[in-house]
């Protein structure tokens, strides 16, 4: 019986395949030109103008904001989050599909910073440590009307959605590539986007109600993600499909 | 982008409030062409009667968009004299999609990321000596992601 | 009955790889406690939006199964869930089958449940997210199996509509950790849509089977 | 906040590669927003490209261009200190403009 299976399935497996891996090609040489004539550039220029913006009811600029490698210092400070810190300063709403904010704006900027810087998210704290059991937690675990969990779909190698491929994202190959390419240019909407919006959208296709942005919940899965696909050197802000 | 080329690149970006307009005398956009619904129509009020297919007008473009919101299209036109180059999308519901006319120092090059309703051919029309020459290429939008 | 289907549907695939009934028995839970505590921080952390509702989150018995077993609970486990699931399934009482063009209209379509989805925007199968079906489609996913010439190999009968119906009402009556959705117990489509699918799947004039 | 352009140019030897980066809608009239209205039409409909002060490309385009467009445009026989202007006029009859020396 196994042995007609697998007789059936070489018969089968001839043309569709080349068609296939043409078209992969294909996908490939498109993501590439996207990424060649995207305007991401802008959303660090727009970010930059912002960081040195005198504004609010002190007057004051982020220019002496401190991201964790001391005030002012931005330079490779993006590359080492997510990571705790003790005040609550960083909760802050960002944008939607329907109304973008300038915190995405300001994350270009600041991830833009650490270009060449390789990923090294916190994990030496006990909160970090917590953040990435809770986020590995949450990626396995199915739930909603479609019983999807993260690893539904970013579970095997190989496979893909539609033509799009899909890393899995529970291994250091992976996510790697994921993490150090986000934020990013998102062409479907044509805005600029965070990994946590990515995160949310992903809530969305799984069928459930949507994540509170900069809830523990989305730290802790993006501290899964990043922790486990740390070491590559950051790239972004990327261009994404 | 690579920083090195970036900072050497580093031009500064001026802000339009304020201003003054030394370049207020844009040429009137041509609202019959751009509001034709089919490629013929539109190629009729640009002034194009007919054209020759030529292969020194190079069409640049993915075979496959896995989104049609952007589609980067590359035209070159090779035609010693070139003036002006349109770009037409077939499909689309308005397929007059862009005209350039290039003078002095322009190379007849124009890149641009335009949008596909549907799997399209991008034409390319471009005028040189008083005649018309045109070159398609054909770009199928997939539905990527999770289609919805 | 499990262990021919999932053959058959390998048959029909174009490479091994899709064979995606494949259980991977990793472990995630070591116990119902870890469940609640990762269920209270869903609670807390996610707000409802549009259609989608809290009420989304609550497990049933499946869920708990599957998400305690690594996908692979024991047969004795996995039985008396899997006849349960059976029990949801409500068959039509006339034809099985439908339009085959409508059918593809519903396996193309991705839409259905999403919070942004209007009260008027017609639910679709997403089927080609995860199957190849009709060659004309070369936009297809690879997350479950290839489904291109599913009525070809097995013939239009009574029977095959049945499982047909069945399976995509509910496809954890046949596997109950499949990964795919449960499309007609969780309200995402219609019976007729269901009829209209198995039309696309088993149909010969489908595009499925040409 | 005044939207930004960016201009970008490479030189080699006399030839500059010219790079435009833009934000703006490009609204094609037919999009809905999340509440099911018609989001109206707003497109750049020309845009002007001046090297040293003399016009050397004229470009108009439709909704069908993408968001935020990009353009990319050639110029031959140009050194570096040579200065470009870039404008554009949308369909509302707003402008921007933004101007470059060639590095």
């Amino acid at each position: 019986m196994q042995r007609i299976a697998a007789l059936a399935l070489a018969a089968a497996a001839g043309a569709p395949c080349a068609l296939a891996q043409d078209a992969k090609t294909e996908i490939e040489k498109y993501q590439q030109m996207i990424a060649d004539s995207s305007p991401v550039e802008l959303f660090e220029l727009q970010g930059e103008t912002l960081w040195s913006k005198r504004q609010g009811p002190k007057d004051a600029s982020l220019e002496q904001c401190d991201l964790g490698l001391g005030a002012g210092v931005l330079k490779g400070a993006y590359a080492q989050l997510p990571r705790y810190f003790r005040d609550e300063a960083t909760k802050r709403v960002f944008g939607n599909e329907d109304r973008p904010s300038e915190m995405e704006y300001l994350s270009a900027y600041i991830a833009a910073q650490s270009r060449g810087a390789p990923m090294a998210p916190g994990t030496a704290h006990p909160k970090e440590a917590a953040a990435y059991e809770l986020g590995r937690k949450l990626f396995f675990y199915r739930a909603g009307p479609w019983d999807f969990s993260c690893a539904s779909c970013h579970g095997e190698p190989g496979k893909r959605i539609r033509m799009q491929e899909l890393p899995v994202l529970s291994s250091r190959a992976g996510a790697g590539p994921v993490v150090a390419t986000w934020p990013a240019y998102r062409v479907s909407n044509s805005q600029f986007k965070t990994m946590q919006w990515r995160i949310n959208d992903c809530y969305r296709q799984m069928r459930m109600p949507e994540p509170t942005y900069a809830s523990d919940l989305t730290i802790a899965l993006a501290t899964y993600l990043t922790v486990t696909g740390k070491g590559d050197p950051y790239r972004g802000p990327g261009t994404k499909r | 982008m690579n920083p090195a080329r970036r900072i050497a690149l580093k031009i500064a970006a001026v802000l339009a409030a304020g201003l003054a307009a030394p370049l207020s005398a844009l040429a009137a956009w041509n609202k019959e062409a751009f509001q034709s619904k089919t490629a013929a129509n539109a190629l009729k009020e640009l002034g194009v009667a007919a054209s020759t297919e030529s292969k020194d007008i190079l069409i640049e473009a993915p075979q496959i968009a896995e989104n049609g919101a952007v589609v980067p299209i590359e035209v070159t036109s090779n035609l010693p004299g070139t003036r002006s180059i349109a770009l037409v999308i077939d499909k689309n519901p308005f397929p007059l999609t862009a005209r350039f006319e290039f003078s002095e120092s322009a190379v007849p090059y124009v890149k641009v990321n335009v949008k596909l309703g549907e799997s399209s051919f991008v034409r390319a029309v471009a005028e040189a000596g008083g005649r018309h020459y045109s070159a398609a290429r054909e770009v199928k939008v997939t539905i990527g992601g999770c289609g919805g | 009955m499990r262990m021919t289907t999932a053959l058959r549907v390998c048959a029909a695939a174009t490479a091994l790889a899709a064979c995606a009934d494949t259980p991977v028995a990793e472990r995630h839970f070591s116990s119902e406690s870890e469940l609640r505590e990762v269920q209270a921080v869903l609670k807390r952390d996610i707000h409802a939006r549009g259609s989608a509702t809290l009420a989304r989150l609550e497990p049933d018995a499946l869920q708990q199964a599957c998400n305690l077993n690594g996908n692979a609970p024991t047969e004795a486990l996995a039985k008396p869930l899997e006849a349960e699931q059976m029990a949801t399934i409500r068959y039509p009482a006339g034809s099985l089958t439908g339009d085959w063009k409508r059918g593809e209209k519903i396996a193309q379509s991705g839409r259905g449940l999403q919070w942004n989805d209007g009260p008027k925007d017609v639910a679709g199968g997403s089927c080609y997210n995860c199957h190849e079906l009709a060659p004309q489609e070369p936009s297809f996913g690879t997350l479950g199996p290839s489904l291109r010439g599913f009525g070809k190999v097995r013939g239009n009968t009574p029977e095959m509509q049945r499982y047909a119906y069945g399976r995509i009402y509910n496809s954890k009556a046949f596997n109950l950790c499949s990964q795919m959705p449960r499309l007609g117990q969780s309200g995402t489509l219609s019976e007729q849509q269901i009829k209209d699918l198995v039309a696309y799947l088993l149909d010969p004039e489908s595009p499925v089977n040409r | 906040m005044a939207e930004p352009m960016k201009i970008r140019a490479t030189l080699k030897g006399d030839l500059a590669e010219v790079r435009v980066l833009m934000v703006h809608p490009m609204e094609t009239g037919q999009r809905k927003d999340a509440e099911g209205r018609l989001v109206p039409a707003h497109f750049i409909q020309e845009v002007s490209v001046r090297l040293n002060g003399r016009s050397v490309l004229e470009g108009q385009i439709s909704q069908a261009v993408s968001r935020n467009p990009v353009f990319s445009f050639r110029l031959k026989g140009v050194k570096a200190g040579d200065k470009l202007e870039i404008a554009w006029l949308d369909s509302k009859g707003e402008r921007s403009q933004a101007e470059a020396a060639i590095a």
